[in-house]
């Protein structure tokens, strides 16, 4: 059995565990991604509320733990304690269901994201394909939720929300393509689906697809963001939840445990979409300016920037614990947030050795990123109001489906002129 | 202006001012049209307010008065008239269409009723209530013991 | 590749396939019957990747189980659901649906007995890697005017469907 | 369209046999306790899908029969219920009622507390706008202007606290003028207030006059026209915004208004964008106002020579105000004795409301909750 194990690690050519049919790798890579995924999704959770506050003038949750760090853990015991009601006269079966599927789509979207070059669950060919078509089977989860909830409002929400969706998805779509389509610009002229290759067509091109012919990575990069917010049904497409008009959209019959499996799905759903965003425009894992700034002093000072980043949030630490011993009824918490700066400050010492300094390169940049995307979310949500319906569907129909499609074709153009 | 309609409109008719602000005392036969004349030839287009008043001693208790303004001529008048209690009072909605919920609402309080209205009903009470409050004879503690306990299924309000 | 225990998986997946069309026609609830017809498209899904057909598996799923599934549930959420449930699921012609079940019998005696002598000497081995790349060279190569002429007809279809919906806005 | 309410227990409007959506004509009931009804209103939508028929308010639901009570207090005990009526703006109520019965009184107030009257009042109206502006954008989903607005609104509640006592139902004036002194430092604060305030108010336009999406969701929705207003009699911000130059503070100047130059902004449009940015540029003109009004505050006596016991005359008055939502007016009538024999309160949310109905004609229902908002209705002051 160890050999088993062992095999996949000395292999010369580095290749995904999926790929290698290496099982056991496959199975440790699954359970650190969705391991991963939750932290994210928890912290995420703290750092939304705590955002939109400060944004908004207020200081958002302070009193479980020091600064409200304790929040999320307090509302995932409450959520879980909760009574969890089905509405007299709903649909049991498809009730339970709809939950699932929205996290099974998810989730699934998440073995094919390539946090690294070998970093990734598995790579398929059709990477991308596969992504775009298990994204759409969230709208089922959605219809179905709506639907079993057996009363007028969530219906409305789920009919609106899933027809938002589908409607994106078209948008989304064309700017993929075109994306794609910048990847077949190599010496065999055949582009790729697999997301790693695509990452490695960027770095092959010296270039992110962002800045790739000007224009028209900046444009197709933009309709995909927008796309994007609107697939995950947030910020100002966020109608399906508008509390003024339908209360609460289509979960609005969900309680305790299965609501949270929405809230899950749907912070899931804004790390998957925007790691793909990454993926295709923003050079994957790669570092920034890899080729304008390289040598030997360059490869340093980039690989420090993981160590510095936990440093920093350190020293935020301390300085808050500084602030708060001064007040003995805050005591207790100083220390907890003390405990916190150390084990930050460990980790940083241990991101310094240098093989750890290298390998951690790669995910690192990879969620920065995502940690950039995850702050445009929240930024959405506090400035702008919310788009109504009909309004919503002329963006997504007369807006974002032509300027991708002539993004495409201008793509095509510059690719065969500049080629 | 009120030389104008005293040549129109005669004996039924006086102008008195009180405090400055003048108001025209007519009898009810005249109502209609001195309301129309004064909405179009006299430019009264803005009605600020129908509201009545309650003198039970007096043989015909209910004086309803209109409240008009002008925006050309920036000027204010009341026009008054005398009611019987369940005489029709001509509508104004015809004329301009706020006094329909100003209309309604004296209804509801009082009881006088507005022919030509095109829905008159009670607008601040519940449809099933019996009485109008602002009545002088309609107590400051009663309530309509009936409805309440029908609908709320409480004692009485008090 | 080295394909991993297939005929357990080929197995499996056309066993829900066939479980899953059952279901389809015998539930009394449409939107059960409409989740019975996602898992059969599902499984159908998985057997094109079993037959290194990626590229159509993850059409399959985006245009049947992503689009087509939606529009069926759209549908059967807003037309009335309680009269469909009233109904009795079976009618009256069990004669025809006996002639038919007997010559769908015969047919597959018929397959079993014959056995490997149906099926082509060689089977097409199309290498896994480049599907996509195959199917596109295929589809732009080869069969251009084919793509052309069925792109029009979608067209066609699209105006037609606005045409009827305008009269109801 | 029977009053659901009457007798009627449970109002089954969805029967079992037509689902909602095959039915051509739907009825939906934003209830008494929606979130986007400011207070106790309930609107009976006739829905076509989702466009609006026609719709129904049915209003009632906060009435406690202030004109009755009207009747057995006296003069000077019935001022705290003015502040009652409309809770938001009820400095101006109580300024509309103790100048009615002044008139009644025939007693002028002496020009020091004029000048505090107008202060006063000018600074509810831009708190009142603050609150308008704040639950009008969160209807429409904008979070953030909300707490904005609050914070600043906390500055002008603390003067009053200041000054009277109270924060929300100030009660601050008497028949005959004002019955506190300015505390020392009064001048300070609303000078400081100022200087605070113009800042900000630029800040909720940068969050909102130019969001594309807040245009698109207010740009020609809930459309009146000037004529429709005066036919309706809509008055204030709303009239204004429909191109109607119209301001009892400049048409019939009361207390000390004709003393300070001030604009009177007006739309052209009369739609929500249009009524957004007139109440926006009205927070700016009051601002002018009260510093006018401070630096120019008069020294001396500050109540008038008023009886203890207020006995006006026998006779009938109609006097009325520029209040934050429209023209606040009481007809007040008196027989000699020390209680009136009716006041009549005019009250602008209780006729705007009647506009709902035309406005909302044609629009969605997303809509309807941003008209609501616009109209800037406070059941306090509708059902009274």
């Amino acid at each position: 059995m160890p050999s088993y194990i062992t095999s996949y690690l000395e292999k010369s050519v580095q290749v995904t565990p999926g790929e290698a049919g290496n099982i056991f790798w496959a199975m440790v890579y699954i359970l650190c991604v969705f391991g991963g995924v939750s932290l994210v999704v928890v912290c995420m959770n703290w750092l939304e509320r705590k955002i939109l506050a400060h944004m908004q003038i207020r200081l958002g949750p302070m009193r479980v733990g020091p600064h409200g760090l304790l929040q999320p853990i307090a509302d995932a015991l409450k959520l879980i304690l909760k009574e969890d009601i089905i509405p007299e006269g709903a649909d049991v079966l498809v009730f339970w269901l709809a939950p699932l599927i929205i996290l099974l789509a998810v989730f699934s979207v998440y073995c094919v994201i390539p946090f690294g070059p070998t970093h990734a669950i598995t790579d398929m060919n059709i990477g991308l394909l596969f992504m775009l078509g298990v994204s759409s089977l969230g709208v089922l989860g959605i219809v179905m939720a709506g639907w079993a909830s057996n009363s007028h409002y969530p219906l409305i929400g789920a009919l609106r929300s899933s027809a938002q969706m589908v409607s994106y998805e078209v948008a989304m779509g064309l700017a993929v393509v075109s994306a794609v389509l910048m990847t077949s610009l190599n010496a065999q002229g055949t582009g790729t689906l697999s997301m790693i290759g695509i990452v490695q067509a960027q770095q092959a091109q010296h270039t992110w697809f962002l800045f790739k012919f000007f224009p028209l990575g900046v444009v197709a990069f933009v309709v995909f963001a927008i796309a994007m917010i609107a697939e995950t049904n947030r910020a100002p497409f966020d109608l399906p939840e508008a509390e003024s008009e339908l209360t609460a959209g289509f979960h609005t019959e969900y309680s305790g445990l299965r609501w949270s499996l929405f809230m899950l799905g749907e912070y899931a759903a804004m790390i998957a979409v925007s790691s793909i965003a990454i993926t295709l425009w923003l050079g994957g894992w790669m570092r920034p300016f890899p080729h304008l700034l390289t040598g030997p002093i360059w490869d340093l000072a980039f690989s420090l920037f993981p160590a510095l980043t936990f440093f920093g949030l350190a020293a935020l630490a301390l300085y808050a614990v500084g602030r708060m011993w001064k007040v003995p009824y805050f005591r207790a918490q100083a220390i907890g947030l003390a405990g916190l700066a150390a084990v930050f400050g460990l980790i940083g010492f241990v991101l310094l050795l240098p093989p750890v300094r290298t390998g951690v390169q790669d995910v690192y940049w990879f969620v920065a990123k995502i940690a950039v995307f995850l702050y445009l979310f929240i930024w959405y949500r506090a400035t702008f109001p919310r788009y109504r319906f009909d309004q919503l569907m002329r963006v997504g129909w007369k807006v974002l489906l032509p300027i991708g499609l002539i993004v495409l074709v201008l793509t095509a153009i510059a690719g065969v002129i500049f080629g | 202006m009120v030389g104008s309609l005293k040549r129109r409109f005669g004996s039924g008719l006086e102008a008195l001012t009180y405090l400055g602000q003048n108001y025209l005392q007519s009898d009810a036969a005249l109502l209609p049209e001195l309301l129309q004349n004064l909405r179009d030839e006299e430019q009264f287009d803005y009605c600020v307010d129908i509201t009545a008043l309650h003198y039970p001693q007096r043989e015909r208790p209910f004086d309803v008065i209109w409240i008009l303004y002008s925006f050309p001529k920036n000027e204010r008048i009341r026009v008054k008239a005398q009611y019987a209690d369940g005489a029709a009072v001509p509508s104004a909605v015809k004329l301009w269409t706020t006094a329909n919920w100003l209309e309604r609402e004296v209804f509801d309080m009082f009881g006088i009723r507005f022919e030509g209205h095109p829905d008159l009903k009670r607008i601040l009470l519940p449809d099933g209530w019996k009485g109008h409050p602002l009545r002088k004879d309609y107590g400051i503690l009663q309530q309509d013991q009936a409805w309440v306990q029908i609908n709320l299924g409480i004692e009485s309000g008090q | 590749m080295t394909p991993v225990a297939t005929p357990f998986f080929f197995y499996m997946l056309s066993g829900l396939m066939v479980v899953g069309g059952l279901f389809v026609i015998t539930r009394r609830n449409p939107v059960h019957s409409a989740l019975a017809l996602i898992v059969t498209l599902l499984a159908q899904a998985g057997l094109y990747l079993m037959l290194y057909a990626p590229f159509v598996a993850g059409v399959q799923i985006i245009l049947y189980v992503g689009g087509i599934m939606v529009l069926f549930l759209f549908v059967i959420m807003l037309v009335n659901l309680e009269r469909t449930e009233r109904e009795k699921p079976f009618n009256k012609q069990w004669l025809v649906g006996l002639a038919a079940a007997l010559a769908l019998g015969a047919m597959f005696v018929g397959v079993y007995v014959k056995g490997r002598a149906l099926l082509p000497e060689q089977t097409v081995s199309l290498p896994e890697a480049e599907n996509t790349q195959q199917v596109g060279l295929m589809l732009y190569g080869n069969y251009m005017l084919a793509f052309e002429i069925a792109s029009l007809l979608l067209l066609v279809a699209i105006i037609g469907a606005v045409v009827m919906a305008k009269k109801r806005i | 369209m029977n009053d659901p309410t009457s007798g009627v227990t449970h109002l089954d409007i969805d029967a079992k046999e037509s689902t909602f959506l095959d039915s051509s004509e739907l009825i939906l009931n934003m209830g008494p306790q929606h979130p986007a009804t400011h207070g106790v209103l309930r609107v009976i939508l006739k829905l076509d899908g989702e466009k609006v028929l026609g719709l129904e308010c049915v209003i009632g639901y906060l009435h406690r029969g202030v004109e009755k009570i009207a009747e057995n207090r006296t003069y000077a005990m019935f001022n705290p219920y003015v502040d009652r009526m409309d809770y938001v703006a009820a400095v101006s109520n109580g300024l509309g009622y103790c100048e009615a019965v002044e008139k009644l009184l025939n007693v002028e107030a002496p020009p020091r507390a004029k000048y505090i009257r107008v202060i006063l009042t000018e600074l509810n109206r831009i708190a009142s706008h603050q609150l308008w502006l704040g639950t009008h954008a969160l209807d429409i989903g904008a979070m953030t202007p909300l707490f904005y607005t609050f914070r600043d609104r906390e500055e002008i509640l603390k003067i009053f606290e200041k000054y009277c006592g109270a924060r929300l139902t100030t009660h601050a004036f008497r028949i005959g003028g004002c019955l506190y002194e300015t505390y020392d430092g009064f001048e300070q604060d609303v000078r400081n207030f100022l200087d605070f305030f113009t800042p900000k108010i630029d800040e909720y336009e940068e969050l909102l006059t130019t969001n594309r999406i807040w245009v698109q969701r207010t740009r020609d929705v809930g459309v009146i026209s000037g004529k429709d207003c005066i036919a309706l009699g809509v008055t204030g911000p709303v009239l204004r915004a429909s191109g109607v130059k119209w301001d009892l503070r400049k048409a019939q100047p009361y207390a000390a208004y004709k003393d300070f130059d001030f604009e009177i902004p007006v739309g052209t449009k009369g739609d929500t964008y249009d009524r957004y940015l007139v109440r926006m540029a009205e927070m700016r003109q009051s601002m002018r106002i009260i510093r006018q009004a401070v630096d120019g505050l008069p020294s001396g006596p500050i109540m008038a020579k008023v009886p203890k016991v207020l006995k006006p005359p026998v006779g009938e008055i109609y006097h009325s105000i520029e209040a934050p939502k429209g023209e606040l007016g009481y007809f007040i009538v008196s027989d000699g004795s020390t209680q009136p024999y009716r006041v009549r309160v005019r009250p602008p949310s209780f006729v705007n409301l009647q506009a709902l109905d035309l406005m909302c004609k044609g629009q969605l229902v997303a809509d309807v909750v941003a008209v609501i908002g616009t109209l800037d209705i406070v059941l306090g002051e509708v059902d009274r």
